[in-house]
């Protein structure tokens, strides 16, 4: 499916869904934190999308906000769909997961975690997977302080 | 002989013991120096299958690489887990070398070398090796690690089955032979080899016992004691220094041995066809040492070129493939010997 | 004898069983390199596997935020140190795209040539390991045998072996060393007569055979549940090759086939790689005679800067599908990298495979998805 | 039947591959000539690298000892690692009476370098080049520390600055 048909399907399901304009590669599309696991869902059953491959799920630090963003990909229609959902709560953010609906993100989402101290809600199992247990602060967060970084001389 | 040379200047009594302790002492020579030997030639061998050299440095073609390394054995801290069971697993290399040991003193290198010549042969050869299976245990057990308990236990399940294809064999062997005293199966062979008069079972006999023999002494394909790719090192991972080094060396003499018996069994022991050489003195032991090695040298072609098996497949091989088969030849080989088939 | 049978009923009940935790390295020989499992284990047989991670991360995504373009390249090396080509290629692919930088046909050329000799190089890799996993020690030298003449070719032009880091934006660090085409045309005649010795050896070995097939099924709605990719997902029928389905450098210019399988299990994974290295020689072979004169670099500018937006590009790597996503706000750092590698992705579906194994076959499951741990740890 | 079919088979195809394991065997036993490892340290006056190897960034110094650099510091700029540190001064010229900047120290840090050819990529004036040594082994890392410039070196009155 086209880009543009893409998203006046999207526009017709009416899920508070807003489209980032200009020169992208994929359609992007900016989901309200609540309706996240709704439209995944949907996107996942519905014949005409089947997005059925969890291409990838980023963890982004906007500055002020938090965000994660999943590239999702259906293996039959072959298109590609961005979704980025954001929050302003740097104290504790908070997401659904999708675990349930694909797979895939169970490592993915613990990889958020881990680094942008993203929560997702009912994953299995949230862990720091790549930094120790006891790991204080989120490390690729754009305020997180190292004091050994080797970059800056 | 050694023991006339010491009646002459001792009492009989004391001279018997004597010879006793210069036997053992030389047997613990053959088996330190044959162990590094086998050792040496494993990682020769390995080096020219895998397209390299293999040890080449230290002496003519590397030989006293692996002294160099026993050396380095014996002077290694030795180091065990905590909460071991102190007593078993510093008891266990010793089942494994005593049994391996033991073997060794009734293998007949020739007519005249043989310390240890008695009429139940064959049957005390397997009752002693199978010795080592409680060593290996012990060993899995006493560590207090799991990857030895899980070695340990599989080392149980192989070696125990594998033990009956391997007797079935030699029974097979002693229907042809009519003994089981090792130095009258070899002088049975004196008109024609084993392999050549049992022909069809005893060849079918010959290969169910490489087959077996390779996991009796745990090696690959049979390896899965050890296992380095899925237990690290099975057994002995947690042993250092020279309790290491004896399951090491009792692995490598097991294999030796394995591989005498299978000489003496069908291979005609110490004799050459035709009975060339068979006067020249000491002559016999070169022979059987050369025969050996050559088993020997089989056996590590297995290793250098299978994979391993799992553990169900193991069992599934023995019990399904080696036990009917070697059931069905012994009954083969009676019928051959009753309707005097054999050559 | 029916009272016997109850009565080891009832012994089978008495004996008290548990099942335990086994920790599978980080220091194992099968994990390939630092990765711990924990093996949830009823006797022999697996019931869970949890891998541990990070023993090797190194926050390369966040080193990269505070790197330049040119900088990144050399630092997705690193990552999966065996596809290390087709990983630049990643990058300096993404940004070409999106400063629109066409480079000529020559550079794609020499490109793919040398992403399928790393390919090669890799499976070559890979196929001497997974023998050593299934116990196999000789087939380790074997493959290096051939691998060594790869590598020979790579050092001859790029300059080093491994981290060849030999693409740079628009183009290539240098240009093709004279030896390079004599030599690439010996190798496939090299490896062309040593390849049936790798399914001589290993393949149709009966025990090898009995070790793989039926070992660790994935089906293909599984595999796509579980993002995986690469051969992994290949061998369950997943159509996921990116140089076919979104061809990129010189792909598009040649004919192969994507190697699909339908079984699903451990063979099936092993068999797909061997096939992919009779494609990675179909493909050299079409293209190292085509290798047009023609400059091996574009003209760029000194300091590259992406347009404000999002970037994802995918490539092909030996493990699968790799895909680097970049966040850019114009500036000359970008605001977030992301590497989106294929072991990652395949390490999902271990478990799985894993359930109601034995510890044997958890070491070929674990080395017919061919991870790479680095890839995984980033 | 297809009980000894499948050990037939087992059989042949175990036989199939000892067969090469077995050739490669007794090829190397009598000839050596399917070896393919190298004594190493044996080789060593022997063993040439390729041109292109990248064993470390050197300074090339032509016989006047005089070299290249004329401290831009690009190179220190293009390194991601923070490899490579320039001590400068700046001195008059005595000839053209400009001050200009002068090369006191080229720092590389062997230890941090990745070999990724940045800094030879940037260097505007191919100051620094490839060395094809690599026999960095040492017992103490501040070995890895070195100088690049020779001591005593000046900057090539002669050098062009060429922009690549």
């Amino acid at each position: 499916m086209k880009k543009e048909e893409l998203q006046s399907l999207l526009e017709s399901w009416s899920l508070d869904l807003t489209f980032i304009e200009g020169e992208t590669q994929f359609l992007e599309v900016e989901v309200p934190a609540e309706k996240l696991s709704e439209l995944s869902l949907k996107l996942k059953e519905e014949s005409d999308t089947a997005f059925d491959y969890l291409f990838a799920l980023t963890g982004v630090d906007y500055g002020k906000d938090l965000g994660v963003v999943y590239h999702i990909e259906s293996t039959t229609h072959n298109h590609m769909i961005v979704l980025k959902v954001k929050t302003s709560d740097r104290e504790n953010p908070n997401f659904d997961s999708v675990n349930d609906i694909w797979p895939a993100a169970y490592f993915n989402e613990s990889e958020a975690y881990d680094f942008f101290g993203i929560k997702f809600n009912n994953h299995p199992h949230l862990t720091r997977i790549f930094m120790d247990e006891d790991w204080k602060g989120w490390p690729m967060r754009k305020d997180y302080t190292d004091e050994f970084n080797m970059l800056t001389r | 002989m050694i023991l006339e040379l010491l009646n002459q200047f001792m009492p009989a009594e004391v001279a018997f013991y004597v010879e006793l302790v210069i036997i053992a002492v030389v047997y613990l020579g053959v088996f330190a120096l044959l162990g590094l030997f086998l050792v040496w030639m494993e990682r020769r061998v390995a080096g020219f299958f895998q397209l390299r050299l293999g040890p080449n440095r230290r002496g003519p073609s590397g030989l006293f690489q692996t002294v160099a390394d026993a050396l380095k054995l014996v002077s290694k801290e030795l180091t065990a887990t905590e909460g071991r069971d102190k007593f078993l697993h510093g008891i266990a290399p010793y089942f494994v070398i005593v049994a391996a040991l033991m073997a060794l003193s009734l293998i007949p290198f020739s007519a005249e070398l043989q310390a240890f010549d008695i009429n139940l042969g064959v049957f005390f050869v397997t009752a002693v090796t199978s010795i080592e299976v409680v060593g290996i245990f012990l060993a899995g057990w006493a560590s207090n690690n799991k990857y030895s308990l899980i070695g340990g236990m599989r080392s149980g399940i192989q070696m125990i089955s594998y033990e009956l294809s391997i007797g079935m064999t030699i029974v097979t062997m002693t229907v042809l032979a009519g003994t089981i005293q090792l130095s009258e199966i070899v002088e049975m062979q004196r008109g024609g080899w084993f392999i050549w008069t049992g022909h069809i079972p005893a060849f079918i006999g010959f290969m169910v016992f490489m087959i077996a023999g390779t996991a009796e002494s745990n090696r690959t394909p049979f390896d899965l004691v050890e296992a380095e790719s899925e237990l690290g090192a099975g057994f002995h991972s947690e042993y250092s220094g020279m309790g290491f080094a004896y399951f090491f060396l009792a692995e490598f003499v097991n294999m030796f041995i394995i591989s005498a018996m299978a000489v003496t069994l069908f291979f005609g022991g110490w004799l050459l066809p035709f009975e060339i050489g068979a006067d020249i003195p000491f002559v016999g032991a070169i022979i059987f040492v050369v025969k050996t090695l050559s088993v020997v040298f089989l056996m590590m072609w297995f290793r250098w070129t299978f994979p391993r098996l799992r553990i169900d497949q193991l069992l599934t091989l023995e019990w399904k493939y080696l036990i009917p088969i070697s059931m069905v030849n012994i009954v083969v080989m009676a019928i051959l010997v009753w309707l005097g088939l054999t050559f | 004898m029916e009272n016997q049978m109850e009565n080891q009923e009832f012994l089978a009940d008495k004996i008290r069983t548990q099942e335990y935790q086994l920790n599978m390295g980080p220091q194992h020989p099968a994990t390939h390199g630092v990765m711990r499992m924990i093996l949830q284990l009823d006797g022999e047989e697996i019931k869970n596997v949890e891998p541990v991670l990070g023993y090797i991360h190194r926050s390369i995504e966040k080193m990269c935020e505070k790197s330049s373009y040119k900088q990144i390249i050399h630092l997705t090396d690193r990552l999966d140190y065996l596809s290390s080509h087709m990983n630049n290629e990643a990058v300096t692919l993404l940004v070409e795209n999106a400063l629109g930088i066409e480079v000529n046909d020559r550079i794609k050329i020499i490109r793919t040539i040398i992403a399928e000799l790393t390919r090669m190089a890799s499976h070559q890799l890979w196929w001497g390991v997974m023998g050593m996993d299934t116990g196999a020690l000789t087939t380790f030298m074997y493959a290096f045998r051939d691998r060594e003449l790869i590598n020979e070719i790579m050092e001859e032009t790029c300059g080093a072996r491994l981290t060849m880091n030999y693409n740079i934006i628009g183009g290539l660090r240098y240009d093709i060393h004279d030896n390079f085409v004599k030599r690439v045309k010996e190798f496939i005649v090299h490896f062309k007569e040593k390849l049936p010795e790798y399914d001589n050896l290993l393949s149709n070995n009966v025990i090898f055979r009995k070790r793989t097939e039926g070992v660790g099924i994935m089906t293909k709605e599984q595999v796509i549940a579980y993002g995986m990719n690469g051969p992994t997902a290949r061998a369950s029928g997943f159509e996921c090759d990116i140089r076919k389905k979104l061809p990129y450098s010189a792909y598009g210019m040649v004919d192969f086939e994507e190697v699909l399988r339908t079984e699903g299990d451990a063979f099936a994974r092993y068999k797909v790689r061997i096939d992919e290295m009779w494609q990675s020689m179909n493909i050299i072979e079409q293209l190292i005679d085509k290798i047009p004169e023609d400059d091996f670099r574009m003209k760029t500018k000194p300091i590259i800067k992406l347009p404000k937006g999002d970037f994802l590009q995918r490539v092909e790597t030996a493990r699968g599908d790799f895909g680097v996503y970049a966040m850019s706000d114009g500036g000359k750092n970008p605001t977030r990298f992301k590497f989106r590698s294929p072991s990652f992705a395949n390490l999902h579906g271990l478990n799985k495979m894993s359930e109601n194994t034995k510890i044997g076959d958890l070491v070929v499951n674990f080395s017919t998805i061919d991870v790479v741990v680095p890839d995984i740890d980033r | 039947m297809s009980y000894f079919k499948d050990i037939f088979n087992a059989v042949k195809t175990l036989l199939t591959g000892m067969k090469i394991t077995g050739r490669y065997f007794f090829v190397n036993l009598f000839t050596r000539r399917d070896v393919i490892t190298v004594q190493y340290p044996d080789n060593i006056d022997t063993l040439k690298m390729h041109d292109r190897f990248r064993g470390e960034v050197i300074m090339g110094h032509d016989e006047n000892n005089m070299h290249q650099c004329d401290a831009c510091t690009i190179c220190e700029n293009a390194c991601p690692n923070g490899t490579i540190e320039i001590i400068w001064d700046k001195e008059k010229n005595p000839e053209t009476g400009k001050t200009q900047k002068v090369l006191l120290n080229h720092i590389y840090h062997l230890e941090m370098c990745t070999m990724c050819g940045e800094c030879i990529e940037a260097c505007p004036s191919d100051a620094i080049e490839w060395g094809q040594n690599f026999h960095h082994v040492t017992r103490d890392r501040s070995n890895l520390t070195k100088s690049l410039n020779r001591p005593e070196s000046i900057l090539n009155p002669n050098f062009v600055k060429s922009k690549k």
